[in-house]
């Protein structure tokens, strides 16, 4: 199946060392995912996703502490409220939630991490490019 | 002369406030009115005309408003929900305005043209009004009015939405935003664009041409930055040159935070924002 | 193809100024281009670096040096920002040249007095190189240049080259307080130093360019000097986009900036509202 | 050169639909149906039957039609270190806009002048070289219309290439150019022989009375006022209720500031794009510095005010208004140009300071 492009806002502390996990682990999965790292899911603005698409991301994971385990104690119960309110947001649009997972993956969650990424990418694939945002400029010219 | 206009010529004459925000009579019915001479408190009206939420002209943003010296402002039992939004998120101290309340029994629809209020007269957002007795007030005018007739049909519109196929929802909304020219007028009129630089005013990350992909990031960014805090005056939708509907949106997420956060905006400058705080139990059952 | 489209420039040169300020060399990448184009000192134009945006600024190179542009910006926003990250041999964008030029075929046979603060030296140093490029055909040449501190001086090397010259009279000043210990020029604002300089009035023409403030103050010392207001010029910078008198913004009152100026004599600048 | 004949409503409507199916783009007037209500737009008609003949004016003015909201006006492509241009075209597909409100029209001749200001704004005058105007004459539109003050007629023929005034049966229709000249040539099944002039005539005059009632104005007077006005107490006073949004500017057929943008379509790649801008926002003429020339609200609206009667009268000869109401009726804070340019006029002519 044709590659996708996802790409993954990861936080430093947890989901970022997470990855790495995964790699230090020799894990297997799927190429199709770019990182940004960030320092906290709760700096994670919607925007980072809406913008994801408009620049040709297929799917976007977004990637957290678990839930008490943030570096600076709060940060990800705050995305967590913006998160649920975003999804909702997305599906009244009619944008498919399905391009976005969220998840929380821990420093030593090498295997949810390939799981999350294997996951993502088996379903983005199966829904195909998401070109129909990105191109909704419509650059007809008249 | 009635009650407010008494009051208000009071409140100048006597130094109280250098500034009365109201509303008057204008060439095409009720508009905003910044009366700063006793003499001129005559034009002062108040009906059901007075659709507009004044409250924006109290922030920061509105220096040539803050020039004029204290305000005293007119208010809905609504508005008082944004003014209460406002004092929460350190916009506006309670004791440099002066309050007046008005009561109120629900706006029109089309507020250029004198009506009674009536199922089919008045404004959708009335609907359901529960707040027809200012209580952030320093002063109250006007006698009781019974609660506004009808259901709202905005509600009907978002359950007939989300009954739609994600399909059916998209193609809504592009029609929708694709009339949406970018005036961002939507921004300016409501209580809650204080930002000093929006992000909508940078060069990113939100496109700032009126084609549908910066349309959809537009509206979709704005209705997050109003989540738990728009007080669903409606007039983003009022004052939107392309009757975009964005009650719509806006409506959508706050029942979206009733129902999960249990949080209704509320006249109270005390009360927490949905947005902004958190319950380690809140449910996550969308996070892998 | 439309008036908007720019022609494509190659990166030939980085200069670092100050800390904040750099000057790039461009070069025309179409050599046909390279040899028509022309400009005349004053004039601007849209500079793009393609992703970013276009900015607007004066041509900071002479026009008697031909084939290629310099410009000379300060990181303040998103396309100076980009303009900062291009490399050597990087393709930018410009668009040009736009507005009015400062009256030199006026000023030939007479001498010329630059009075420039900060990077308001940019727009008038591309004049001083025409006129030296020219020097026979003018007659004294004083420079007058201040920044806040030595750090803030540009085009330094120049500067070095003016100074040694015998034909150019260069006072430098910097700020009280903004000298080292090894600073040799004046110590002072700009006004005060162009007080000092006095320049004689007589068959003079003076070009004054840098902050509002610096300006507003150098025009009452220039009137005590014997200048009359139509003999000073200055060029003022608003807020443009597409800089030929299309997009509404640049206008200060009646007046476009791009298309009426951004040359304007100083007699013009007190007729106008003052709003800019 | 004009010429008049006689065209009944359900040729009008033939020839559209001839136009239609020839694959000429037709944009006419017709109803929008919103959430919110319906609304009367100047839009693309796929179908005869949506074109509305009718008194009632578009929310919108024509230049959607000639400066699009967003226009690409060139597009990019990084290639290593090289960059790569690709022109947009300024030759456009034939348009022919039929049921122009008049005013509307006139706007785009009023706006023609600075797009040819020394520069030739090709991609403006490539859509304007490719549109012919049928325009519907109007019957005086509300209490928010004078275009008579701005010396333009609710029946005017500026703009138009082909007018129809109502008559009994259907419209005298004069045709003003050789663009209307052809169009109609390539019709000619569809107009008949001159006829209801006379009824055309008194159509005029009935709908010049109607806005006459709305706003007398000495233009001359305004111009000179506003010239010699330029800080007056005046400015502070009327921008109170202003909210800066720009919505005025926004449905104006004769606003024409823009603003350029650079948009990425992936990595390397994108396109510059002409938006339409409005002076009433702070960010407008914001310096790279924070230093803003137009600070506060007053002089942002003394700006537009200026701009339309004032500053382009005097670059232009024309007022760059065309009394169409629209700015007035969209107003959130209820302010109305009417009401401002008439104090303006009544200072200037008054004897009032």
């Amino acid at each position: 199946m044709a590659e996708t492009k996802i790409l993954a806002f990861v936080c430093n502390w947890c989901s970022y060392g997470g990855a790495d996990n995964a790699g230090g682990m020799r894990l297997k999965y799927p190429a199709d995912v770019r990182l940004v790292r960030v320092m906290c899911s709760g700096r994670i603005d919607p925007v980072f996703i809406i913008k994801a698409f408009e620049r040709g991301a297929d799917g976007v994971i977004v990637s957290g502490c678990h839930p008490g385990d943030c570096h600076y104690t709060a940060g990800n119960y705050h995305a967590r409220r913006r998160f649920a309110v975003f999804r909702e947001l997305m599906i009244f649009m009619g944008i498919d939630p399905r391009r976005v997972t969220f998840s929380w993956v821990s420093a030593s969650e090498g295997g949810k991490w390939r799981d999350v990424v294997s996951e993502t990418v088996e379903r983005v694939r199966a829904l195909g490019p998401f070109e129909g945002y990105r191109g909704l400029t419509g650059r007809q010219h008249g | 002369m009635g009650e407010l206009q008494e009051l208000a010529r009071k409140l100048l004459a006597d130094g109280a406030v250098k500034v009365v925000i109201g509303y008057e009579e204008g060439p095409r019915g009720v508009r905003p009115a910044f009366i700063t001479t006793p003499k001129d408190a005559d034009r002062l009206v108040f009906d059901e005309r007075c659709v507009h939420n004044l409250t924006m002209y109290l922030t920061p943003t509105r220096k040539h408003i803050a020039a004029l010296g204290k305000p005293a402002i007119i208010v809905k039992g609504c508005d008082t929900r944004s003014l209460a939004g406002l004092i929460r998120q350190s916009q506006v101290k309670r004791e440099n305005v002066v309050v007046i309340g008005a009561r109120c029994g629900g706006v029109l629809k089309d507020p250029s043209v004198k009506a009674a209020i009536a199922e089919d007269t008045v404004a959708d957002r009335c609907r359901g009004c529960t707040i027809r007795e200012p209580r952030l007030v320093d002063h109250l005018v006007g006698e009781p009015k019974p609660a506004p007739p009808g259901k709202s049909l905005v509600d009907q519109k978002i359950d007939e939405l989300d009954a739609m196929t994600p399909e059916q929802r998209l193609a809504f909304w592009h029609e929708q935003l694709s009339r949406c020219i970018r005036c961002h007028a939507c921004r300016e009129v409501c209580p809650n664009c204080f930002c000093v630089r929006c992000l909508a005013d940078k060069a990113e990350p939100l496109e700032s041409s009126a084609h549908l992909r910066g349309n959809m990031a537009w509206h979709m960014v704005r209705a997050m930055h109003q989540a738990g805090r728009c007080v669903d005056c409606g007039e983003c939708e009022r004052v939107c040159p392309a009757d975009i509907p964005l009650r719509l949106l806006n409506r959508k997420i706050a029942r979206v935070i009733e129902a999960r956060f249990g949080h209704r905006p509320d006249d109270d400058p005390e009360s927490t924002a949905p947005i902004g705080s958190f319950q380690p139990e809140d449910g996550q059952e969308f996070i892998r | 193809m439309n008036l908007y489209q720019p022609y494509l420039m190659r990166v030939d040169e980085i200069i670092d100024e100050t800390v904040d300020t750099r000057t790039l060399k461009l070069a025309f990448k179409d050599p046909a281009v390279a040899e028509s184009f022309t400009f005349k000192a004053g004039q601007f134009g849209e500079y793009s670096v393609f992703g970013a945006g276009e900015c607007t600024f004066c041509v900071a190179s002479s026009p008697t040096r031909k084939g290629y542009i310099e410009c000379s910006f300060k990181k303040v926003g998103r396309v100076t920002s980009a303009m900062r990250d291009v490399d050597v041999g990087a393709t930018m964008g410009f668009r040009g040249p736009y507005g009015n030029s400062f009256p030199l075929d006026k000023m030939e046979g007479k001498s010329v007095v630059f009075i420039a603060g900060g990077i308001g030296l940019a727009p008038v140093r591309c004049v001083i190189w025409n006129v030296l490029d020219l020097r026979d055909r003018f007659k004294d040449v004083t420079i007058v240049y201040g920044a806040r501190t030595v750090g803030d001086l540009v085009y330094k090397r120049e500067l070095a080259q003016w100074a040694a010259r015998k034909d150019v009279k260069l006072w430098q000043t910097v700020d009280p307080g903004g000298e080292t210990p090894d600073w040799k020029g004046e110590i002072g604002f700009v006004p005060t130093i162009v007080g000092k300089a006095a320049p004689s009035p007589k068959d003079a023409y003076a070009i004054v360019c840098g902050p509002p403030v610096m300006i507003k103050f150098t025009l009452p010392v220039l009137a005590k000097l014997g200048f009359s207001d139509e003999t000073i010029y200055t060029t003022l910078e608003n807020r443009m986009k597409c800089g030929v008198g299309k997009c509404g913004r640049c206008n200060i009152g009646p007046v476009y900036v791009c298309k009426d100026g951004p040359v304007f004599t100083a007699a013009e600048i007190k007729k106008l509202p003052q709003e800019f | 050169m004009t010429r008049k004949a006689f065209i009944t409503e359900s040729d009008v409507r033939a020839l559209a639909a001839d136009l239609i199916a020839a694959g000429t783009r037709v944009v006419a007037p017709g109803r929008v149906g919103t959430p919110l209500g319906e609304r009367i737009e100047y839009r693309v008609a796929n179908k005869v039957d949506e074109i509305l003949l009718g008194q009632d004016e578009p929310a919108r003015s024509l230049k959607d039609f000639f400066l699009p909201p967003t226009d690409v006006i060139l597009a990019w492509q990084e290639k290593k270190d090289q960059v790569e241009l690709t022109p947009v075209s300024s030759t456009f597909a034939p348009q022919v806009i039929i049921g122009a409100k008049p005013c509307d029209a006139a706007a785009l001749e009023i706006v023609d002048k600075v797009m040819d200001w020394d520069y030739h704004d090709e991609l403006w005058f490539g859509r304007r070289a490719a549109t012919t105007i049928i325009t519907l004459a109007c019957e005086g539109g509300d209490r928010s219309c004078f275009c008579t003050a701005v010396g333009l007629e609710p029946s005017g023929t500026r703009g138009s290439d082909v007018l129809l005034t109502p008559a009994a049966g259907g419209y005298s229709a004069e045709i003003l150019t050789d663009k209307g000249e052809k169009l109609v040539a390539a019709h000619a099944v569809r107009f008949g022989a001159d006829k209801g002039a006379d009824e055309a005539r008194a159509f005029a005059e009935k709908g010049r009375k109607r806005v006459d009632a709305n706003l007398g104005l000495k233009p001359a007077e305004v111009r000179k006022w506003l010239a010699g006005h330029f800080d007056d107490a005046f400015w502070k006073s009327i921008a109170l209720a202003c909210h800066g949004c720009g919505a005025c500017a926004s449905v104006c057929p004769t606003c024409h500031c823009f603003d350029i943008v650079d948009e990425c379509e992936g990595l390397g790649c994108g396109v510059r794009r002409r938006n339409w801008d409005t002076c009433q926002t702070a960010k407008f003429t914001m310096h790279g510095s924070g230093h803003n020339p137009r600070a506060d609200q007053s002089s942002r609206m003394r700006q537009r005010v200026m701009h339309k009667f004032c500053i382009y009268p005097e670059r232009f000869g024309e007022i760059l208004c065309t009394g169409c109401g629209r700015c007035a009726r969209v107003c959130p804070g209820g302010m109305d140009i009417l009401e401002v340019v008439s104090k303006v006029n009544e200072m200037a002519c008054g004897g009032a300071k």
